[in-house]
């Protein structure tokens, strides 16, 4: 039998695996050297790969995204992490202005081949700064690529394509996920692919978009449904950017009704996007409207009560299916 | 200009005898608090001070209700001080409704205006943009009161501190910067942080004065802010305190601190704040063993009280997880 | 006749009347002093309110929004000017973080009523670093309200709104309108409510949404199309978060066909939320899918060559009117 | 240690005959400019350097090619110096094709790696992380080059400028930092951004030198730099080097430049670098009327030849409006 391994211990052994075979990656981040991190990701790395290829930086986001934009420049392909994701917007604009605007500014001349990794996500009493969906903000920006593995398998492979792929990948990590995502994981050069989509579950009723944490609740919700009758297909995007547009439309092409959960609140998160591209593409083809499992539009509360009532889970999704599929 | 660890001041036993009541009962609620991390029933990170106190005791000490405070995620004993009683920080601590911030978020992310307390974001060094912009407005209002920023050596590190100091300088604003140094953030040591011995020699990089002191002498302490404030109260803009502390327990509680030696630990015990003040008050005879009794049994009633207010709070309600997002 | 004034000239005027009505209204920013601001909105209020009512601040974003958050908890109505919108990503964590989540992580106890005036946009020769519209980052970000004025009313009357609202205001000044949009200004009291968008042109049978400078362009697109016997309903949102959904709804109602227009890019853009919005309320009134027209997914460039091709104009969106009308 | 304001050089006839070249072709290429923008040929925003020459002829002179520079909006001929021709200069400055980047942007904001020039975004100070990243590659590859990263005394204020001068310094990273004091930010005149007198004084805050120079005289800032290089190449770590000077034009050329006095201005152009130059030139003989004739053609020929270049450059294909955004 395959091994199986925690999606945490995927990280780091994408990022061991790569430093091995490309001396040109380094890691860089607070706590990230002897430590090994906030949560253990880059345990062993200093020890194997020495001080300054898992470098300990002072608390500087915006440093650290901007001297991995330095290092990129001479054909180093850094991977800093951020301790949480909450804190990647204390380094917004080395991001969105300095990475996301080389190539293009350079006349095509230069690639930008950083990975900024962010642990986000909620359901792990973190609160208002410690359980933060960034995505949308980087979807949004032109220039910049975004993952968000949700099985220790994507969580592996992902991080290699994010090292090996030349223009800034942001790289969402769902701190849920850590020790509760577990299995197999690909061995040796194989990859996954960057804007490749996986159906985790095939159905025909209903097509389910999601990733991240809130795949685990879609397949549950889409157990559930299944005993009432309804298939639905579950796709997990893995690629938030750019999104397989051509999986999500191929899907729908075949159930004709689609639901987008993410964790992210509702406006303009993920799903308006999805949404309103489905709109564009495939109207025609829609039998009732696009709907959307998301969290409010609100902070992410600590209290475990409050969280649990913002959270979209698999009860929330399944009523969302049953309405789709009602319609 | 003499030097502001010169200050001159002059505590009576009563107030000497309080600011031992306020060492012991920052103590005991960090104590306590750490018991009930370990126990599951306090679900939030919690940033010990033990070994710290003499900063926040010393420099809270004597403020005046309109002064206000800007703490780091360590000084939940500032709040004391200012003011909140220990059952309702507990409860903030517990996420219930009772506390600072609804169950919203645990910790110092709350404040109270009323009280002149600030709660910062859990963004390290962005307190003190905020600290300055209250400053400023007493400044407007030609008001002698002061603002209390502090923030750790790791912190120190943050764009927003440099761009905070720079501001007050140039406006003179009355705001106190208190670096609380106790060597390490998280797991960094400040030799990996800095290239330099004495945060306080930054302040000669914005154009006022900065000073380092023994941060576990509590009277080293509240002379010095003593110092500062006045000056502040009198218009001649910021100062910079460093304290140099240590703190006894790990990072956050769920830290066990291997990146330290226990001889080094050892060595900071030996400093103890309390053990300190105890004999300076034995040597002036002020501390009777009835006295040290009494505060001693005062402080445990009111951390049991604390507890039991905190147990006994409802949770917020669920209703209010995604309210209060606009005024 | 009406006294017409040109946009910029009625910011000022907004900031002006503001300031002398209430004296907790004060301005800071880069260069808003004797110079007057980059574009010279500011001109003379330092002369008539002094400096510290209209503040120059060092190259600082993120400390000139901290220091705004720290001032509104102190009662006062900072309105903070970026001297280019593209700039604001520099405080960006003091927005979305600092700002936005005050109130509930107060638990409601406060309010934090500060504006953040940013000049966008496109359409003026600004390149990559001076033509950003970041609108789609705010509207994302729960406990923030957005508003872009078209008009010199609105620029006038959604200042003093946005000044006198209690929460975090993001006010999109549009740089290609400062002395193209001239019109008559609210006088006295009277202000543009947030979050009502207005109807600029009647219509039948298609809905056009959209606001800041493309309403301009709308307006020429939809007299275009009504030569051509088909009449267009443009509405200006005015207000992005929160948009007037009630407005956007109604004319669908009447119309059946809706078309979203804004110079943000496309991916998570203002027309992905309306689009999905639309699709989940009122998927049955569509005779015809959502249409979006756009900036692509580009940075903005320079040249005017390029800046032309990039940005949607009145014969793209007649094109689309056109698509829209025949479907 | 002896001050690298002491540091001993040796320049041949010729080398210095070059310096002047170069002080002469960058004044030509900035007045040349300047008549461009007046006659709207060129539509960007022009920063010009005419008075501040010396800075960069002083510390680019004598780079390595592998060396690499990080200049401020300010810095064109370091570009030129670097190996950047004036025809590619001035076809960037009109966003023709043949521009550094294409059209997609004008100025300085586009780089060439091959030459070891980084072009920054319009965002100050942003400059300096991702050299404190490019330095980071020398010190990993244990190679003996340097990076110059210039800024002004305005940009000097922002937290990036702090982050990256402390991580430098903490990794002892081959920078010199280069900080063109010319007394004001745009409008803002120094004693309004900052409460020192010399911003040398804030390396010290750091662990590392700091010195302030006449920025005017091209010799003392080649010493100076030649000393901090020497130092860089030899795993010393940083420096700073403020350059005091002045800017004879306005913040752009657009800017009438109304907050400044004609004797300030006639005072600092009393004391010209080019004057200075010469006159150390005619002191040691080394300038005859023939060879000052000799390189004022050959400067004209240069400065109408670029012209001419980006004149009849094409403009860039609208096809690429919207191209590498992705590598
Ligand atoms: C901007 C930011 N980056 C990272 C963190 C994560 N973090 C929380 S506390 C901490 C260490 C803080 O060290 P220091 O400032 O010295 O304060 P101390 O905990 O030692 O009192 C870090 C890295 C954070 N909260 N904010
Ligand atoms: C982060 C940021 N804020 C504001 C601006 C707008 N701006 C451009 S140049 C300038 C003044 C710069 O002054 P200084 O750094 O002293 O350089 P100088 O122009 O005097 O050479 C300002 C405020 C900017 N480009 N970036
Ligand atoms: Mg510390
Ligand atoms: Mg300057």
């Amino acid at each position: 039998m395959a091994r199986e391994i925690a999606y945490l211990d995927a990280i780091r052994e994408a990022l061991r695996e790569e430093m091995r075979r490309d001396p040109q990656v380094f890691v860089l981040g607070e706590d990230v050297g002897a430590y090994g991190g906030a949560f253990g990701i880059t345990k062993g790395l200093q020890e194997e790969f020495g001080e300054y290829r898992c470098l300990d930086m002072p608390i500087s986001e915006s440093c650290i995204i901007g001297v991995s934009v330095g290092a990129s420049l001479r054909g180093f392909r850094p991977v800093a992490e951020m301790q949480f994701g909450d804190f990647i917007t204390c380094g917004f604009d080395q991001i969105v202005n300095q990475a996301a605007t080389l190539r293009y500014r350079y006349g095509g001349r230069v690639a930008c081949p950083i990975v900024v990794r962010a642990p986000v996500g909620g359901n792990v009493a973190g609160g208002l700064y410690h359980s933060q969906n960034p995505e949308s903000w980087f979807v949004h920006r032109p220039g910049l690529k975004v993952v968000a593995p949700s099985t220790a398998w994507d969580a592996k492979g992902l991080l290699k394509a994010a090292i090996r792929d030349n223009n800034p990948v942001i790289y969402l990590e769902h701190k849920y996920l850590y020790r509760r995502a577990k299995g197999p994981v690909p061995e040796g050069d194989e990859i996954v692919p960057i804007g490749q989509a996986a159906v985790r579950r095939e159905g025909s009723d209903i097509t389910l978009v999601t990733y991240g944490a809130m795949v685990m609740a879609s397949l549950d919700a889409a157990e559930r449904l299944s005993k009432e009758g309804v298939e639905v297909e579950v796709i997990d995007l893995r690629t938030l950017s750019p999104w397989d547009k051509g999986a999500v439309l191929a899907s729908l092409e075949k159930t004709s009704r689609l639901v987008v959960v993410h964790e992210d609140v509702k406006t303009l998160g993920l799903g308006a996007e999805i949404s309103a591209t489905v709109m564009e593409e495939r109207f025609e083809h829609l039998d009732a409207p696009v709907m959307r499992v998301t969290y409010p539009d609100s902070h992410c509360p600590f209290s475990a009560v409050l969280e649990r009532e913002n959270l979209p889970n698999a009860d929330k999704i399944a009523d969302a299916l049953r309405t789709l599929a009602a319609y | 200009m003499a030097s502001i660890k010169r200050f001159k001041f002059k505590l009576t036993t009563e107030q000497l005898l309080e600011m031992l009541y306020w060492l012991k009962l920052i103590r005991a609620f960090d104590e306590r608090l750490s018991v009930l991390v370990r126990q599951g029933r306090v679900r939030s990170g919690v940033y010990s001070s033990i070994g710290q106190e003499a900063i926040i005791v010393g420099s809270c000490f004597g403020l005046e209700k309109d002064d206000y405070i800007c703490p780091l995620h360590r000084d939940l004993g500032s709040f004391l001080m200012k003011g909140v009683s220990p059952g309702v920080m507990m409860a903030q601590m517990y996420a219930k409704a009772t506390g600072l911030s609804k169950g919203r978020d645990s910790a110092l992310h709350s404040g109270v205006p009323e009280l002149g307390i600030f709660g910062n974001t859990s963004m390290l060094g962005a307190n003190t943009p905020v600290a300055a912009g209250i400053a400023l407005t007493f400044k407007l209002e030609q008001r002698r009161n002061v603002v209390l920023a502090y923030f750790g050596e790791g912190a120190a590190n943050t764009g927003d501190v440099h761009e905070a100091m720079n501001v007050a300088a140039v406006h003179k604003l009355p705001v106190v910067f208190i670096c609380e140094n106790n060597i390490y953030a998280y797991s960094v040591p400040i030799e990996k942080s800095m290239a330099i011995e004495d945060v306080a020699d930054r302040a000669e990089a914005y154009g006022f004065d900065g000073v380092s002191i023994n941060g576990n002498d509590v009277l080293a302490v509240y002379q010095a802010a003593q110092g500062a404030i006045a000056r502040a109260r009198s218009g001649e803009g910021p100062t910079l305190i460093e304290c140099k502390t240590y703190r006894w327990h790990g990072h956050s509680e769920h830290d066990p601190a291997f990146y330290r030696t226990d001889e080094e630990l050892a060595m900071w015990k030996s400093r103890d704040p309390l053990t300190t003040f105890t004999t300076y008050l034995r040597h002036r005879q002020m501390l009777s063993d009835e006295i040290l009794l009494e505060i001693d049994q005062r402080v445990v009633k009111e951390i049991d009280e604390a507890v039991a207010f905190a147990e006994s709070s409802p949770d917020p309600d669920p209703s209010e997880a995604a309210t209060d997002m606009l005024a």
